[in-house]
């Protein structure tokens, strides 16, 4: 089924929705300025209503979603329960205005207090806000924080530099550099994180921060983690927990207690929330009594009666408009309720128990191997493999792999975030909500195709076979003359217009 | 802690499954499985998380008990706008973004998320032809992160630092343009100036843009309409101006206008963002919205996008199409330190409601709301001006909002609202802090949503309201 | 009659897809493709019908304005039963439900239809394990509807044309029973006896059963529960008695009760129905109603079916499974004038919220369910005959709903009900109509759904209600 | 992706969702009489919540429905508008209990009521009732109106015999068999339908009621359905018309003009309301004002304030509990506001003109031949046509040709009901919904297919190929020892219990 591009279907006078009739008496189009009246319709389809349902319902059947089995990695898949998406969708959430008088929406004001709540319950810290739109949202957030922080004492101006690692997510780098700082990266050494040397030897009266995840994406926890965060704090540095890889810690370990000034949760992934292809989604970020004060506001107060809003003085503004992404704080809010502080605690053993079970299983495959496998001590949430060796045999490369996995109803696992510190990488996470049985079929699928990779590498480097379309060409995507990320420029740049 | 259950979220939390793993990895505990964890790291102070509400019904009471004290737009006939507006949205937007497939899709291959891919490719086509632009990313988080990635694209197309941005703009989005411009100063930080707006019209104060227009700064940046509801008539004289200088026309507009309005790229607007809420995405008490950043397709744009974007390409089957992502390297996820912006998970399931809500609407659709939404509010605004003491305070070029001058009355406009609400009526909102030279102002927000019997509603309730 | 303007919903409601298509048929006109209908035959009086209201927000709004002023079960308290059950519908069945694909099937090949195949298989073969049952049609429209099919299906197995049927049933499913069996006489029609309920426990009367036993009689037909909410404990031996005289027994269950209640195959009951709406179909205003209909798997049973069922087979392709009708010809769609009963659409989407339910519950699911509905109902009814001059009537052997005897309060159960609506209360179901000898009682109808405090607020409200 | 069937998935112990604990204070299983306890758990799945989300959602994606393309023919598929199914899934429609105080429930019976008066501007009957759950179920209705009506009369005894057509649906005769009437077929003759002549050879005093359709599943219309009904009324019979096929005349003919007693509209048919497979559904039945006393209850009436509920002496009693099926009426009156007159006279204009387009089309394919070609008036809403020539060529019949259209992504027309009046039968319906590119798109694909049939009939013969699964053996589906309409069954027949 080759669905059409929606801009070369309908036909001309069709209608897909109609906007209701003006019912004042004066003609609309004098009161657009004569100057700014639109002179040529725009080039948006005509089609009729069931035409454009249809269309999109073709869409969604042609992407495969949590439908399939999607052990991603890196980002926590998880189960999104329905009945959040219940909740979500009446009008006490979907309808609520947000320059409402807060009195008028107290309920979603008194879930956003409780879920911070739980949010301190879980990390310690003293304080929350949802405006961040993501992770690399919250990421952001704390570099504005860490400036603000710093103008405050005086000291931005000498402080320069922040560090991280290179094992840290894109976004605490990026972010760091897009806010203004000098990025300091520590490579990875040979136990799987930098040395207290490296770190004792970046650390200066420059550092403004540090900005570390832990575990990382291959598994590995740093275990002076502590003496870290106290090297950075001598420093006058503040320290970031990144907690994307809260998954397999959660209920273990609490950001504040380690000596962390802030961290950050993703709700849409570690809380249940589903990712809607990327977003709408929360990175919570949380700090210490100390930095609170500078959050982005507005503030919610608990006050006799329920709860209001106020802006803070020392308030860096904002990083988004108003409180955030607030159904998905409700839904997260509904799905730890579900949890609940032992279903947490299952939740994390669950995802490192099945993590270790399917690294049992996978390195049984011959050709894979695991990388740093010097680090022997279990993995936590994720292993990080590499099919190196089968590449080097057989040419087919993990994207192949991916690539192949697919027709078997297996959605893409992810690879690394850059740098490779490793050839031909992949790294699956089982998570809590998959079943043995799923976790099995993906381990045989996998075993399957890297034994087609040496009977048949055609296949495998040709995959997908099953799919909506074939494999995808990614050579012009980067080319001026080629790319085209509207109809309109596809058409001009093949002669079509 | 409570002893294991089997919870309905997690098919291996059985004491089965347990065994089974454990013993295939060679463990006699979970606990075992943490071993790199050194002792001193565990929290001390334990988890005071109650256990969970595992009965969904039970959930679902409390949930429910909780928020069913909220009031919302659809009880309460409302008037407030003010960067989230309240548009009627097809039953069609949500099937398709509640569809399971596009809620739960993250990054698959491109075969494997095809036609999620398409359909956002299809919001950048689609939303190409309402501004007239060829280039066009995916959405960003909002109208104000837009507004910061466009000032920081303009800075570094210029390599200029300094930027002038309305000041007939939403404080929120001001907010947040600031902390993405660098307010608490870094080394990169730009300098915003304020661009006046003219007291009598709520338009740009062209003197004031010459005072500060000059070969020092990076992009001057309006909205049309703006935050007081009216439109820039001057555009395309202000955008020669900026472009005489070697500056970046940056405007926001509102893409539901653009059936009656002409697309700023029509006068020479070089970044044009704006809000995608309004294109079928709920309110969601300010969780609804979103932002777009548009140029032409050239290269010298293409490349200081700090978002993602799909191309159009072909596959290894002769004549089939599919979708890449294009300049992905140029993305934080690409560039890490080297980056000059960032991107993370943004709206795009809004994207996916932008894009059915745009080929549902078609030209004929944008058309009609356009001129629906211009002739209710101005009706409106002619009625409620007709009340003793009520003014419309900038009355002739305005969209779908407008400011109401209580000043006459001798009321705040607090107050109003108080009795307003009270009839069931959430009245406009209160500019009087943000915008203390309005006095005890308004803005009020009129659009398809509204019928004839509701303004008279209106109308009644804020006669009575202004009587003391 | 407005001009032709294209219509959403018609795609080729445009003057080029006419023109297009008239002149591919090479009429001039569509009125010439009428050409069959004689012209007398036209409608004189013109269809009165408004024009359509073809803007969505429009429509929405008026049909919106209509329905909103109903009070439901959502935000009143309710403990009406009698038929259609208030029990939580867990939100995956929602989803599954409103799947596009499901909404909109229709008859497609075993192999486009596969799925919703497979589901209604899974529909029945869940229901026969709670049944403890081997051949399970697909669903009727309702308890009604199911308990005269089956009264028939037994008079064809019997060749006898008097049935008894328990008075202690819904005034509603007796009456569709009736037209089911012929209420107004005809050549087939079969002649109902009623079988009299104990006074003192609501369950059948033995010796009304001696006394109208005898192999004149096709089937007996019992609830349990019943519909004065009672247990039938006598099932065993009434069964024993119906097969001595060459009957059918007959059995209508509650399918929330299987969980902890022995399924009425147990004791012999050839033809077993009921009601599929506790099974995650919602209230509907009446409009979520289902039955059922269930056997061993013999053929003699089998071969009676009036319903359409799916039967597992095999495909093509070695090692494959597919779903086919089984026993169609034997259906009114095969048969015309030779059906001895008939079928037609009915509620086969409800088997898909059905199937979900069920395999969400699993057996611990509906062994808990039945535990938690059957202890809040005997606790309420506790409490609630703790109110002075209120007691219960049938006091021991019920499930979830129970006769609330109100005759020594002196008010009759419509005052009461409207004291309790007051308090946002919808009180039991009167029964003073239907069952005058019971004088002022209600069926009060408590579930999962009903929380402590749900109770107390009742037990305070009725308190002040009976107090004079 | 082969789905397995749900009896063979899960493992012990795994919980679907979790029913709310009792709070009240006894030992629930001391509740059951102990005679009744259950003491074998039913053998039901045991499964997490999302494994049974994503069976079902597998199941959906193997559904074709309306997704893919249906002209199915006899059933009139229209678009189901999505507003309807918002406005139904709401509380004050989906939470409203049936016994509620009427006046708690205005706005369900203000619906009801506006709809009946809608039914009653289109066919001239007085009053409605919406118990019927279906179409056959409507005629059903009218047999026990009929029985009411003669036994009122004391001429039940006499009035043995109801009259029908070989061409009306299965509906009518088998329900007038049902109801205990002794049936008269009156077979098609040369011109598409039965002469006069054997109508009133047919007639007698023994004649209960006339049931026929009008136009029929051939689109065929019989010009002399006021005498017939003249001559049915002169006999003491009542005239019953079957408006299943109402689309191509609606807003044209008026039932009761035309002198019909009673009349039925299919609302999950021609009201633009969900087929949900085959409900829930409702067949709307209307009469005279003769014949309204008999209407099944309760009766609504308008009194002063607003609607109550009351029970007709006469009534019948009830053909199904309650109302009918509410939100099917509120969903039919939700589309019928939307469409209005103008829009469902050009529904039927489009009906017919698109059928006739088709009709154009299918019969420049060589070998389809129509049945009843002697009629050579334009057909209304449908055409029959036949493969029989395509067959006799090549083996390949018109269920292998619908077969093989599932493969892309069409699905299967309805042939013809019983009896089949011409060989290989196959009768699409176009309806008003789908746009002249997918009338196209389809007639390519039959064109196609029938080529394919000429040029290799085992690839047509042997299809779909492109399905869930293959071509299902129906052989042994009414085999008692192979028939399986449950697992259990199922295991037990092929020796695995």
């Amino acid at each position: 089924w080759s669905e059409p591009v929606i801009m070369e279907m309908g036909a001309p006078g069709r209608r897909g929705t109609v906007p209701p009739t003006a019912w004042g008496s004066g003609d609309p189009s004098a009161f657009v300025p004569s100057g700014l009246r639109r002179t040529q319709a725009p080039g948006l389809p005509e089609m009729s209503e069931p035409d454009v349902l249809r269309h999109y319902l073709h869409l969604s059947q042609q992407t495969m979603g949590m439908v399939g089995i999607s052990l991603f990695g890196t980002c926590t898949m998880k189960y999104n329960p329905r009945i959040s998406e219940r909740i979500i969708a009446r009008p006490y959430v979907a309808d609520v205005h947000p320059a409402q008088d807060p009195a008028t929406m107290q309920g979603v004001l008194q879930i956003v207090h409780q879920f911070s709540e739980a949010l301190t319950a879980l990390s310690g810290m003293a304080a929350f806000t949802f405006q961040p739109g993501g992770g690399a949202a919250a990421a952001f957030t704390h570099t504005a924080v860490t400036r603000a922080y710093h103008a405050s004492r005086g000291e931005l101006g000498q402080r320069t530099e922040i560090i991280t690692t290179a094992q840290a997510h894109p976004s605490s780098p990026s972010t760091a550099a897009a806010a203004g700082f000098d990025v300091i990266t520590l490579p990875t050494e040979e136990d799987g994180y930098p040395s207290v040397e490296a770190l004792r030897a970046a650390v200066s009266d420059r550092t403004a921060a540090l900005m570390v995840n832990n575990p990382d994406d291959m598994g590995i926890y740093n275990p002076h983690i502590k003496e870290w965060v106290d090297i950075v704090h001598e420093a006058g540095g503040l320290c970031f927990y990144d907690h994307a890889n809260f998954n397999g810690v959660m209920t273990r370990l609490r950001a504040a207690e380690l000596g962390f000034d802030a961290c950050m949760f993703m709700l849409h992934k570690t809380f249940g929330v589903t990712k809607g292809g990327g977003g709408p989604a929360v990175g919570a970020y949380g700090c210490s009594e100390e930095l609170s004060k500078f959050l982005p506001g507005p503030r919610l107060e608990k006050v006799n009666d329920g709860f209001v809003l106020v802006e803070s003085p020392s308030s860096l503004g904002r990083i988004r408009e108003y409180l955030g992404n607030v159904p998905q704080v409700i839904a997260a809010y509904t799905w730890l309720t579900a949890m609940g502080g032992n279903g947490l605690r299952e939740a994390a053993d669950l995802s490192v128990l099945t993590n270790n079970y399917m690294e049992k299983r996978i390195l049984k495959i011959p050709g894979i191997t695991k990388a740093f496998p010097q680090v022997t001590k279990r993995r936590l949430e994720m292993t990080r493999f590499s099919l190196a060796e089968i590449t080097a045999e057989t040419g087919v490369t993990a994207v192949d792999i991916q690539n192949r996995m697919t027709d078997f109803g297996i959605d893409a696992f992810w690879l690394s975030h850059e740098p490779w510190t490793i050839p031909e990488p992949f790294t699956p996470e089982a998570g809590e909500a998959w079943s043995i049985e799923d976790i099995d079929y993906w381990i045989d699928v996998l075993a399957h195709v890297v034994d087609e990779a040496r009977s048949d590498a055609e296949l495998v480097k040709t995959s997908p076979h099953n799919q909506a379309v074939a494999r995808a060409n990614m050579s012009g995507l980067d080319d001026p003359e080629r790319w085209a990320t509207t109809w309109r420029a596809y058409q001009r740049k093949n002669g079509q217009q | 802690m409570s002893p294991l259950t089997p919870h309905p979220y997690m098919g291996n939390s059985t004491e089965t499954a347990h065994a089974r793993m454990l013993s295939a990895v060679g463990a006699s505990s979970v606990e075992e499985l943490f071993e790199q964890i050194p002792a001193d790291h565990y929290g001390t102070q334990g988890i005071t998380l109650p256990d969970g509400i595992v009965s969904e019904a039970e959930l679902e009471r409390h949930v429910d008990g909780i928020l069913r004290s909220n009031a919302n737009t659809r009880d309460h006939l409302s008037f407030l706008g003010a960067g989230s507006w309240q548009h009627y949205i097809p039953a069609v937007c949500d099937e398709i973004a509640g569809r399971s497939e596009f809620l739960t899709s993250v990054w698959g291959t491109p075969s494997s998320d095809h036609g999620r891919n398409q359909a956002w490719f299809e919001f950048s086509s689609q939303l190409g032809e309402l501004l007239d632009l060829e280039f066009v990313g995916l959405p960003v988080y909002s109208w104000g992160s837009a507004g910061g990635n466009a000032l920081r694209m303009a800075a570094r197309l210029t390599g200029r630092n300094r930027v002038i941005v309305t000041a007939a703009i939403d404080p929120e989005r001001r907010a947040v343009i600031e902390s993405y411009c660098g307010k608490q100063g870094s080394a990169r930080a730009l300098e915003i100036l304020d661009l006046g707006y003219d007291p009598a019209t709520g338009q740009v104060d062209l003197d004031d843009l010459a005072a500060k227009l000059d070969d020092s700064i990076a992009a001057v940046y309006i909205d049309t309409p703006n935050h007081l509801g009216v439109f820039e008539t001057q555009a395309a004289e202000i955008t020669t101006r900026v472009h005489a200088v070697g500056a970046e026309m940056i405007v926001g507009t509102d893409p539901l206008s653009l059936g009656i309005v002409a697309p700023p790229a029509s006068y020479g607007a070089d970044i044009v963002i704006g809000s995608t809420q309004p294109l079928g995405v709920p309110l969601n008490a300010g969780g609804g919205v979103g932002g777009f950043i548009a140029t032409r397709d050239e290269e010298r744009y293409a490349r200081e996008f700090p978002t993602l974007q799909v191309s159009l390409t072909d596959t290894l089957v002769a004549g089939e199409r599919a979708f890449g992502l294009t300049l992905f390297g140029q993305s934080s996820y690409g560039s890490r330190e080297e980056a000059n912006d960032w991107t993370g998970n943004s709206v795009y399931l809004w994207a996916i409601r932008n894009t059915v809500y745009m080929a549902l609407m078609g030209p004929a659709g944008f058309s009609e709301i356009g001129s629906t939404i211009i002739s209710n509010a101005h009706e409106t605004a002619q009625r409620l001006s007709a009340i003793d003491g009520v003014t419309v305070r900038f009355p002739s070029e305005y969209f779908k909002e407008f400011v109401i001058d209580f000043n006459d009355t001798g009321l705040t406009v607090a107050d109003i609202n108080k009795r307003l609400l009270a009839d069931g009526i959430f009245g406009g909102k209160d500019l009087s802090v943000d915008f203390p030279e309005l006095g005890q102002s308004a803005l009020y927000c009129v659009t398809e949503v509204h019928s004839e019997s509701d303004i008279d509603r209106l109308t009644s309730s804020l006669r009575k309201a202004v009587q003391r």
